[in-house]
């Protein structure tokens, strides 16, 4: 079981508060980290903590869900563009599934992702909600 | 280098194949072939699969494919490159003869959708795309499609009827061929009303997975009239990559392993896009078919599905495409399908296309897309004449 | 053909790296031959690989890789071979680059082993077996080699301890190679205590798996000068299959695979097995070791354990094997093992071995065993001096 | 569930009662039924019924099962020559894991094979035990 977690224990840092990377070279922001920057192909460099903050690039909701995903359907996935510059793929939630559109501001929260395989293993990890307007 | 022809050609028809396994697909297409090529002996075997190790917990299908299509103890290699995995292993294939180390190569595309649950099925295909950024938040292969086509249509102002033409041409083609999984006409009506998969993409916007294998004998060109009077010549072959993300992508809307591949293929081929006769592209979903007639030189960026909507992509249009049905209507047996473009391309080039025969066929281009097009492979053929 | 060399090398040590995804250790390895070659660019990526899909839920690792090593948008493909994935993806390497359509192409074996459970990765390793006819007997991958070996004592009347100075050697070699999974020496007694996995393979005999990388980046040997004056020369490239089942094959106790690549790779290099300095063979088990070199023509069948029990396969006997520790100690990270043993010739060939470097390393041999032998790759290398 | 179970459903004829084929050309026995003689690669010819006696070629015994054969462990494997010529794999039964010896004669009966997936899929297929010395 400990083995199996690995896979996402090594993601952990990414996946609960949006960890990525800005390039020494060229000053992209980088996210999920790499090795090399994609942009300018330098090796990677520092932390950079991303705001949580972005905009719905673009949506869907899926009805088939694959193994481990059954008890969310339907839920909507999107393309959010990240204040900071790179595009993520993630979940939205908090939001009828109905009522999503292009351009939505969202921000990040901490949910359960998906529950797979027969240890029961639960993955947790960033979806984006609407962004709540501040008073 | 040496130039290449293709000398054997076999397929079997794309269904739900409940008797057959994969080596028994992969032994009927291969072994139509050699008998289409009149050869006993290959000097190699290269197989194109996905999921045969995720599906039918079988790898190392090399080997397996070779020894049950009685070729015991020839070079036999496996390659993957998710739904390109078809295009990826004639690549190969190409390669091998072209390097001189093998002469007569055999090269089949194989896979065996139908032997698992769908929801398990539904995440090996979704294993296509970045396990660690995607396939972990839900996404589907088919989601994944939904998102391109979704910007893309508020990017360009576009709506649902824009794409169903491609749905329309290519089931239209499709009642014709023998080996086609759906093989009755729809109406513009029928795609209009037909349900959401995923929004936008709807059911006629997306085509049927199934299981199938097709093959194609390879050899040099100066070797090819001893098995054939009717080869076909391989006159460009070329592969690129993207990001395997679509959010990675500089542009999500722009498939540039297709812009890339085809321009190699067009630079070895020397010709233009405009001296095509057709184009077997790989419409897994209407998204995509537009996606690859814009980077293969068809039409501007937004601007695809007019060749659709004006007609242009019909057996009597300006550039006919899925000729015998495309993925959407053929079926899509994913590792498979890149060989079935290259079969139904060399069926056109041979004039044996039946009552889809294109009255010019002369050269021919074959676009196989892995994932949502972090793969993608191009091959273009002239005919013997 | 043009003549082809090896410019760059380089590897992960083997272990469990809990941190490191599949791609970071891929990464890990291209890095370090791409900087060993003095190269920022290559033509072409070959990623051998078994169980990305199975295990990690990762298919498609060939632009994966490529993007993720900063060659976005090059050709970039993966092979699949099961244990023999890392010696089949460096066959199409070379065939790429003798093809003509490559000119600098890069090789990685990778394998992340550690991304799932036991009992699913023993299921994963058997998928390299007949999953119709040996898996679902329960077959694994052990006892698949317990019951070759089983036979092959009973057949020539061979004991435990006959085999034991397969595992003394390598882990003596073992213990000098900072990239080996286990530095440590062990003795005859330890050998012979050790408890049986499956009768009559005991702990001792079988090698362990994890998680690597090992790349290789090869060019035209005329360009090679352009890179380093430290080139390797590939002598020889071949590949051969046999069924895919032990119980298919004509003999279950002789590797037709290796006897036949072995001899084809001695064709291409123009020398005898007597020439060869030192044999990288595939020791996953101790009779696979035995096996390797009767098929590759160095003992007659059933007398491979005598070059072990003489001493014949030490650093200073007259054909070392396993020099840097082999499968038993360097590990077996499945489909990255075949590049390992390229990396470790090429060392050896170079004059960087360390304290394991040979006296005279002018011609060395690899050969990678896939499964239970239906894949066996064999390669011939040759120094620069 | 039908369709995971097509995979060895296909394959109960042979699992059941070892039914094979004889090559037309070179009259070899052939058991897993091939579209082609591995003998002499000519097309595989009409069924052919197996005795189901062979002898044990080669044994082992497993302790380490794969996802599936848990429940079953330590089982013994072996490699049984077929009296009509060909060689399978198959599990031994009905008998001491240490008491098996190369040479052994056995006979072929239907056995519970595996128990796979979350849907709790049972497999039968031939095994094989000791010969029972007729009277
Ligand atoms: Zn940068
Ligand atoms: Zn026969």
């Amino acid at each position: 079981m400990t083995v199996e977690i690995a896979r996402h224990w090594r993601l952990n840092s990414q996946r609960y508060s949006l960890i990525g990377e800005e390039c020494p070279a060229c000053h992209y922001k980088i996210f999920p980290p790499r090795d090399v920057c994609p942009h300018c192909a330098e090796e990677a460099g520092p932390e950079f903590h991303f705001s949580g903050n972005g905009t719905v690039f673009s949506h869907t909701t899926v009805h088939t869900p694959p193994e481990g995903f059954e008890a969310q359907s339907p839920y909507t996935v999107a393309l959010v563009k990240l204040d900071e510059g790179p595009m993520i793929t993630a979940q939205l939630t908090d939001v009828d599934n109905g009522a999503v559109e292009i351009g939505l501001p969202v921000e990040m929260v901490t949910r359960k992702l998906a529950e797979q395989g027969d240890e029961g293993l639960i993955l947790y990890g960033y979806k984006f909600r609407p962004q709540m307007a501040m008073a | 280098m040496r130039d290449i022809s293709i000398i054997g050609i076999g397929q079997t028809p794309v269904g739900e194949h409940w008797g057959r396994s994969l080596r028994h697909l992969a032994y009927d297409a291969l072994h139509l072939a050699m008998k289409d090529a009149g050869t006993e002996r290959v000097d190699a075997l290269y197989v194109g699969n996905m999921l045969s190790g995720e599906i039918s917990g079988q790898a190392h299908i090399g080997p397996l494919i070779a020894d049950f299509a009685g070729l015991r103890g020839i070079e036999a290699v496996k390659i993957e490159a998710a739904c390109a995995s078809g295009a990826a292993a004639f690549r190969q294939g190409v390669i091998g003869v072209a390097s001189g180390y093998q002469d007569v190569v055999a090269v089949v595309g194989v896979e065996k959708m139908t032997d698992d649950v769908g929801s398990r099925l539904t995440a090996g295909l979704a294993s296509a795309a970045d396990a660690d950024y995607e396939t972990v938040h839900g996404v589907t292969f088919v989601a994944l499609n939904a998102l391109i086509m979704q910007r893309y249509m508020h990017e360009y102002g576009l709506s649902k009827g824009d794409f169903a033409n491609f749905s329309v041409n290519a089931h239209a083609n499709g009642a014709n061929n023998p080996n086609a999984m759906f093989r009755r006409a729809i109406s513009k009506e029928t795609f209009m009303r037909a349900g959401v998969v995923a929004n936008p993409v709807s059911l006629f916007d997306a085509s049927p997975m199934a299981d199938g294998a097709a093959a194609a004998i390879i050899c040099p060109t100066r070797l090819a009239r001893e098995y054939t009077d009717k080869a076909v010549h391989v006159l460009a072959s070329a592969i690129a990559t993207d990001s395997l993300a679509v959010h990675d992508r500089k542009n999500p809307l722009w498939l540039q392993a297709a812009e890339d591949s085809a321009h190699t293929a067009y630079r070895q081929a020397k010709i233009t896009p405009a001296e095509l006769d057709f184009f077997e592209l790989h419409d897994a979903f209407t998204i995509m078919a537009a996606l690859s007639l814009e980077a293969a030189g068809f039409a501007k960026a937004g601007q695809g599905t007019r060749l659709a909507v004006n007609g242009d992509i019909a057996l009597d249009g300006k550039l006919p495409i899925a000729t015998m049905g495309g993925l959407k209507a053929r079926g899509h047996p994913v590792g498979a399908t890149g060989m079935y473009q290259i079969v139904e391309a060399a069926l056109q080039l041979r004039g044996e296309a039946g009552k889809n025969q294109l009255p010019h066929a002369r050269l021919g281009m074959t676009q196989n897309i892995g994932g949502s097009g972090a793969t993608i492979g191009t091959h273009i053929f002239k005919s013997s004449e």
